[in-house]
């Protein structure tokens, strides 16, 4: 019942929103609405730990003859991810405020249909629905890019959006491929799907079309080139959406559907694809470390992270696994916090090149301590969030091949390179005409940062409440693979 | 025997009139053709014993579709000469299509047995009766939708018919 | 009545096939606007006769339903359409299909 | 116990949240007593643990004697992977603790006068709190990881301290260069720990160390372990080819200096291969990697640092040398040797670097040893103490450094005479550049600006009382391993005995030296310091002009040595610009105009079809019923044949 409201309940804050008219009481609401959905997110979340482990379902026929039925559930994974998305939304909302979007309610209300949406792939069990919600995330994304966005915004939020709809595509042949393999009546259910029995010539092609799909989500290497053009041409709001939940569904769905039911065929193709994801990593690390526009270079360094997370799922083992589910969480809110930072940057001097800031440190100290302190979460140092991914994800990637961990362990040398140069760049130094006088957090915005500072040491310290949950279903999903 | 000679001529009159519609310079006289073809295919309906078509198409068709067209023809004053017909190539190549449309048509129907079950003389469904029972009991709801919809076709014909500008 | 006198439904299949054709025919060939709508009440004619005539011939009412509602659509089609010409005639004085090519890349 | 050790570490991260937390809001004086105090509070404790542990020797019996394992919680567990975190208490720990709480209380206690006019004087005393934790994590971790989580965290506040006075970008590149060589290290730890794991299918060093006991020795997964490992103690440890960091991390405040890149954090490398000891025995293709490394790393830093010119790079370079001369000690198998070196290193170069940041204070920021001299009578405290410590450091008897050098030595001499020999040239230069320094800075006239000769004072009693108490120890330091030569009875080797005792079986000892040979070898050595230090006397503090040397006239080797063998250039041409190129090549080439053209591309592919294909729309009706009719046909047609 948990997770049909979770998903209801931003539908129904996206549609009341459009009744407000006064900005200040649609914020309001937003950020309670948001924070209802977290409340309930969580009391999932401690159903899910305490009782049942019933994968919370719910399930009511919808179009009985052809064999969708509107199944919905949270399984650890899912749940993780449920969670991120609850917990970050509220903060995405909160670092909004600053902005004076035109037409607040629509915006709104796009996010609380975004979040509706992201929800619902999360939670779906039924591949139609599935992509359904896949699809429907899109929409949001799209207008919060097209008409909040910066320059140029159209044609980057238009290849934005074909670009990852044909991606999404071929999923949908894949699915509906698969959906008359299952056995009479057909049925698009996740376990019939599973169970369904390819040979090794189909299991390739729906591979291929899974991974299509997935990678220029995720995106990996070289399917990324929309991802930096659309995280700069976003509005703030957009690009910690977009990065820090949207890029999960990419891997999530990789987890759901494309491992399990391609098992053979990403044992056999998975070390080319892994191949792709790692050289990604050393090419995206590289290319960060000239770049002007801090948000593209956050763009570049998060291509490197999710093409760690996608090289450690591709290696098929437990600790890998487990290390990716754990790091998509932590790059979700690694990132948020970098966004909204550089938001605030971008709010105080107006500028994001990095070669115009400089010497922020003296004038905002404690924004440059928050900046710190997200930066050494996303270079993985122990004891914050991504170290324990990212360890994980290199402990399995070096089971699978000690090669494939040397270089894609380059990421903690590159990722240091380019994050301390940024921060060199835009915090220390002295200051210059454009941030001399920009004033240092408020509380709203510290109201906004503390919590995700708070998840960044809580996961990085005690990780273990976060990897039990999630412990039982990899080795589920990994079970498929034998 | 008899019917068939009834058929024969039933058809041999359709497909002339349909002819002459089309070779007729004058609108108006391919609007009298037309309705002798559909005399005709009501005709055919009764042989068919499906006498309710018969009478539905006579109303339909020969009453009020014929006469919208006249209507139209006679109050836009359209009844001229077709100024020009269409280049002699056209005609050709829409002979040839229309030719090979026939002859695949024919080929396609060719491997069409159908297991007469019932002798179309004798069949009862096409009565008022039997139609009446089915068109309000199993089609209900598509009866009362078309219903709606000629409402439709209405508002939309007054509407662009109209001489103001909406 | 015997057997003998039964029609064979191959006749209708040809008698409906070439009325068709015929309605095909003027469609490609007509310039005016109106007999081109006649030519396809033709083309409805002659499928609604082999649609009763199948129907007669399984003993299907269905056919002969559909065979009603495809009248009532025509009805409407017809209504609509010409409308349309009425309007076309108007603001451009002519129903020359040839003429009526605005709408085009 | 279990609260004391939590303490022990508890305490400056406490501290550490406290200053930093509280921001600016705090007063200094709250700050100078809680900054210090946290870590004289881990030192007490500290002690207890090291009297706990000393009353215990002998009454353990569990696999790995005279230590004990205290888990506090569980950090990462799946499957077989169980990281917990937990603390191991033996004495090589405990000796690290002593010497890190030890000597960074000292430290703090200088910090307090050093930095007593700096606007960052909290957050200066939070970064070293925080160094101070990791530290401890560092030393106290039961498995690998929470040596790595240590590992990296001092990184980190080396990278913060060196960048400590952030106005300045060079400061701010050195804190870069810093911190990314080290990660470069940190890498090899992390594969080497990788492997580890999935050799022994366990990171606790117990389950380790018990296992790799009955391997072979030189097993090609311990050789390559041990190798990764020692990347990671090169990049930390600053040992060629990643040291080059280390004399820019001068950049930092001078008691950073002190206790980060003298006494503590540079030498986490050679603790982390004593504590692995047996792995390392057990590899002897390693050992000869390191060995060479070392030696080269010592001579190396050595020669440069005999032309430098900057009194704390001088030091830096210095600081490089002995820990080569630590790993040297290490590659032979004299973990107690080495580990004796760390700890009277740690006395004598915090002692230097302290007194070094003495003098400039004086100066008043000066760093140029070109620019001092005549200190000797304005700063009293600070000459003796600093003369203690270049006696120390240069290998004079009775001060520690003489012992340690010397226990090293003569296991060199055991090993190979050709490791001896190179270690004694590095000893001869030591004690060189150790006095070059000393003469030039405290002898003869004062040739820095009128200004400066007037700021010359002493520093206040903080600073001061520090100093003593370090040179203190830097004298008497040698008492802790006196050879039976003189009659000692090794207490340190006893002590750490149960640590190495499992490599020491499995090593093939060599014989040991006769005592006369010991004594030769002792005044050989002692004999050629001396000699180098009485030359360096002729040289600056007697020759007139041999004081400053003309830059033009030097030969070709020796501008090479000062110009420190071009190795930053080096670096530079080899990697950071090919790396800058290669960054701006893929962006600009491979990925706009490749990559992205491959994507616009097709979008424009479809786009010029679309402009193509709409012109078959004539707006010819009847056309387009004449292609009607033609699908139709073809549909139909296409259906028979099918």
């Amino acid at each position: 019942m948990l997770t049909i409201l979770l998903i209801l309940l931003p539908l129904a804050l996206s549609l009341i929103i459009l009744i407000f008219k006064e900005e200040k009481a649609i914020r309001q609401f937003a950020l309670a609405g948001s924070l209802i959905e977290f409340g309930v997110g969580v009391a999932a979340f401690i159903q899910y730990k305490t009782s049942c482990h019933c994968n919370l379902l719910f399930t009511t026929d919808w179009l009985a003859t052809l064999g969708v039925s509107l199944k919905f559930g949270m399984d650890g994974i899912s749940l993780l991810l449920v969670m991120l998305t609850t917990f970050l939304l509220p903060i995405i909302i909160l670092a909004s405020f600053n902005h004076a979007y035109s037409r607040p309610s629509a915006f709104y209300s796009l996010i609380l249909l975004m979040e509706m949406a992201l929800i619902g792939v999360f939670t779906s069990f039924d591949g139609l629905i599935f992509y359904i919600f896949w699809e429907l995330a899109l929409i949001p994304a799209y207008f919060i890019c097209a008409v909040w966005g910066g320059d140029d915004r159209i044609r980057i939020t238009f290849k934005f959006f074909i670009y990852t709809f044909v991606g999404s595509l071929f999923m949908l042949v894949a699915l509906i491929y698969l959906y008359f393999r299952t056995p009479l009546p057909h049925s698009f259910d996740f376990q019939g799907l599973y169970a369904v029995r390819l040979n090794p010539g189909e299991q390739t092609w729906i591979f291929l079309a899974f991974f299509l799909a997935f990678v220029v989500k995720i995106p990996i290497f070289p399917f990324h080139t929309w991802q930096p053009d659309t995280y700069s041409g976003a509005p703030a709001t957009g690009s910690m959406l977009l990065a820090g939940i949207m890029l999960k569904m990419g891997l999530y769905g990789m987890i759901r559907w494309m491992i399990p039911i391609c098992n053979d065929a990403v044992q056999e193709w998975g070390g080319v694809a892994m191949i792709l994801a790692i050289t990604g990593i050393v090419y995206a690390s590289l290319i960060a470390i000239r770049q002007n526009d801090m948000k593209r270079l956050i763009a570049y360094s998060s291509i490197a992270h999710v093409g760690l997370i996608a090289a450690g799922l591709l290696s098929l083992t437990t600790y890998a696994m487990q290390g990716a589910v754990i790091q998509m969480v932590s790059h979700g809110i690694n990132i948020v916090g970098l966004f909204i930072i550089i938001d605030l940057i971008e709010q105080r001097t107006k500028t994001r090149n990095i070669s115009n800031l400089g010497g922020i440190a003296r004038t905002a100290p404690r924004l440059a301590i928050f900046f710190m302190l997200f930066l050494l979460a996303s270079i993985a140092l122990p004891l914050t969030n991504s170290f324990v991914g990212e360890f994980l994800l290199l402990l399995g990637l070096f089971e699978y091949s000690a090669i494939f961990a040397a270089v894609a362990g380059l990421t903690i040398i590159f990722s240091a390179v380019y994050m301390l140069w940024m921060y060199q760049r835009t915090m220390l130094g002295k200051a210059n005409e454009f941030t001399e006088n920009i004033h240092d957090l408020t509380w709203t915005e510290m109201a906004a940062l503390v919590p995700l500072v708070v998840m960044v040491f809580w996961i990085g310290m005690f990780p273990g409440l976060f990897l039990n949950v999630a412990l039982p279903d990899v080795m589920q999903i990994l079970n498929y693979t034998k | 025997m008899f019917t068939e000679y009834v058929f024969h001529f039933l058809s041999i009159m359709a497909l002339f009139s349909a002819v002459m519609v089309l070779a007729s310079k004058k609108p108006i006289h391919s609007v009298l053709f037309l309705t002798m073809t559909f005399f005709a295919i009501a005709g055919h309906y009764v042989l068919l014993n499906a006498q309710f078509l018969a009478v539905v198409h006579v109303i339909v068709y020969a009453g009020a579709i014929m006469v919208l067209f006249l209507f139209t023809v006679m109050l836009l004053n359209l009844n001229k000469d077709e100024r020009s017909l269409k280049p002699m190539w056209v005609k050709i190549i829409a002979g040839i299509a229309g030719g090979m449309l026939m002859l695949i048509l024919v080929g396609v129907f060719r491997e069409y047995d159908v297991q007469s079950a019932q002798d179309p003389m004798t069949t009862q469904i096409g009565l008022v009766k039997n139609l009446g029972k089915i068109l309000y009991h199993d089609y209900l709801l598509p009866f009362e939708m078309s219903s709606v919809l000629f409402l439709t076709a209405m508002v939309g014909a007054v509407l662009l018919g109209k001489k103001e500008q909406i | 009545m015997s057997n003998l006198a039964t029609i064979p439904i191959e006749y209708y299949l040809v008698f409906c096939s070439v009325l068709f054709c015929i309605g095909v025919f003027g469609v490609l060939i007509k310039r005016n606007a109106l007999v081109i709508l006649m030519s396809i009440e033709l083309m409805i004619n002659s499928i609604n006769l082999l649609l009763a005539a199948f129907s007669a011939y399984t003993n299907d009412p269905a056919g002969q339903i559909f065979v009603f509602f495809i009248m009532v659509v025509a009805a409407a089609e017809v209504a609509i359409g010409l409308a349309i010409v009425v309007l076309i005639y108007r603001t451009t004085h002519s129903i020359d299909i040839d003429v009526l090519n605005k709408l085009k890349w | 116990m279990k609260l004391i050790l939590i303490l022990i570490p508890l305490l400056p991260l406490l501290g550490f949240l406290f200053l930093g937390l509280g921001f600016k809001s705090i007063p200094k004086k709250v700050t100078s007593i809680v900054g210090p105090g946290t870590i004289l509070a881990s030192f007490i404790l500290s002690i207890i643990t090291f009297i706990h542990l000393t009353q215990q020797a002998g009454t353990q019996s569990s696999l790995f004697p005279h230590s004990d394992v205290y888990t506090l919680f569980s950090w990462i567990s799946i499957g077989s992977l169980d990281i917990s975190f937990s603390f191991l208490i033996d004495p090589l720990s405990v000796l690290m603790l002593l010497v890190v709480t030890g000597v960074g209380f000292l430290i703090h206690v200088y910090s307090v006068g050093y930095m007593k006019d700096d606007p960052g004087y909290n957050r200066f005393f939070a970064y070293m709190n925080l160094f101070v934790f990791f530290m401890l994590l560092l030393v106290m971790g039961a498995n690998y990881p929470i040596m790595f989580i240590g590992w990296e965290g001092v990184g980190l506040c080396s990278y913060l301290l060196i960048g400590f006075w952030f106005k300045n970008h060079e400061y701010n590149n050195a804190a870069n260069k810093a911190f990314i060589m080290n990660r470069i290290g940190d890498l090899g730890f992390l594969l080497g720990m990788f492997l580890l794991f999935t050799t022994f299918q366990s990171l606790n060093y117990q389950d380790i160390f018990s296992q790799a006991k009955g391997m072979t020795s030189g097993n090609g997964t311990l050789v390559a372990i041990t190798l990764l490992l020692f990347i990671g103690a090169v990049g930390k440890s600053a040992q060629i080819p990643l040291y080059t960091w280390l004399p820019d991390a001068m950049a930092g405040p001078t008691p950073v200096s002190a206790l980060i890149h003298a006494a503590t954090m540079v030498t986490a490398g050679v603790y982390m291969i004593a504590r692995s000891n047996i792995l390392y025995v057990l590899s002897p293709a390693t050992m000869e990697i390191i060995g060479i490394t070392a030696i080269t790393t010592a001579l190396f830093a050595a020669s440069i640092a005999i032309f430098q010119n900057d009194i704390k790079k001088i030091l830096a370079y210095s600081t490089i040398s002995q820990l080569g001369y630590m790993f040297a000690a290490l590659s032979i198998g004299a973990f107690t040797g080495a580990m004796f070196h760390l700890t009277t290193h740690a006395f004598f170069k915090a002692l230097l670097f302290l007194a070094a940041g003495s003098v400039i204070h004086a100066i008043g920021g000066g760093q140029d040893i070109r620019n001092m001299g005549g200190l000797r009578k304005k700063l009293p405290k600070t000459y003796w103490t600093f003369l203690i410590a270049t006696l120390a450091i240069a290998g004079i008897p009775p001060f520690s450094g003489f012992f340690s050098k010397d226990e090293i030595l003569s296991k060199a001499f055991e090993f190979n005479h050709v490791t001896w020999f190179a270690l004694a040239v590095g000893a001869f230069m030591t004690a060189f550049y150790m006095f070059r320094l000393f003469y030039l800075t405290f002898f003869r006239a004062f040739r820095g600006t009128e200004e400066e000769k007037h700021h010359l004072h002493e520093s206040p009693a903080v600073m001061t009382t520090p100093l003593i108490v370090l040179s203190v120890l830097a004298a008497i330091g040698g008492v802790l391993n006196i050879p039976v030569l003189f009659g000692g009875e090794n207490w340190l080797s006893g002590f750490l005995a149960p640590v190495f005792a499992d490599a020491m079986a499995v090593k093939v000892q060599p014989a040991a030296l006769s005592h006369a040979t010991e004594w030769l070898l002792m005044a050989t050595t002692l004999a050629g310091c001396l000699v180098t230090i009485f030359w360096a006397w002729r040289r600056y503090v007697k020759q007139e002009n041999g004081l400053l040397p003309d830059e033009a006239k030097r030969s070709l080797l020796v501008q090479l040595i000062s110009k420190k063998y071009y190795i930053d250039e080096l670096y530079d041409f080899v990697f950071v610009k090919p790396s800058l190129w290669c960054s701006r090549y893929l962006h600009q080439v491979v990925e706009l105009r490749f990559i992205d053209r491959i994507v616009n591309g097709v979008g424009q592919v479809v786009i010029w079809t679309g402009n193509t294909v709409r012109y078959v729309q004539t707006g010819n009706v009847g056309f387009y019923m004449f292609i009607m009719i033609l699908g139709i046909i073809l549909i139909l047609f296409f259906n028979i044949l099918i």
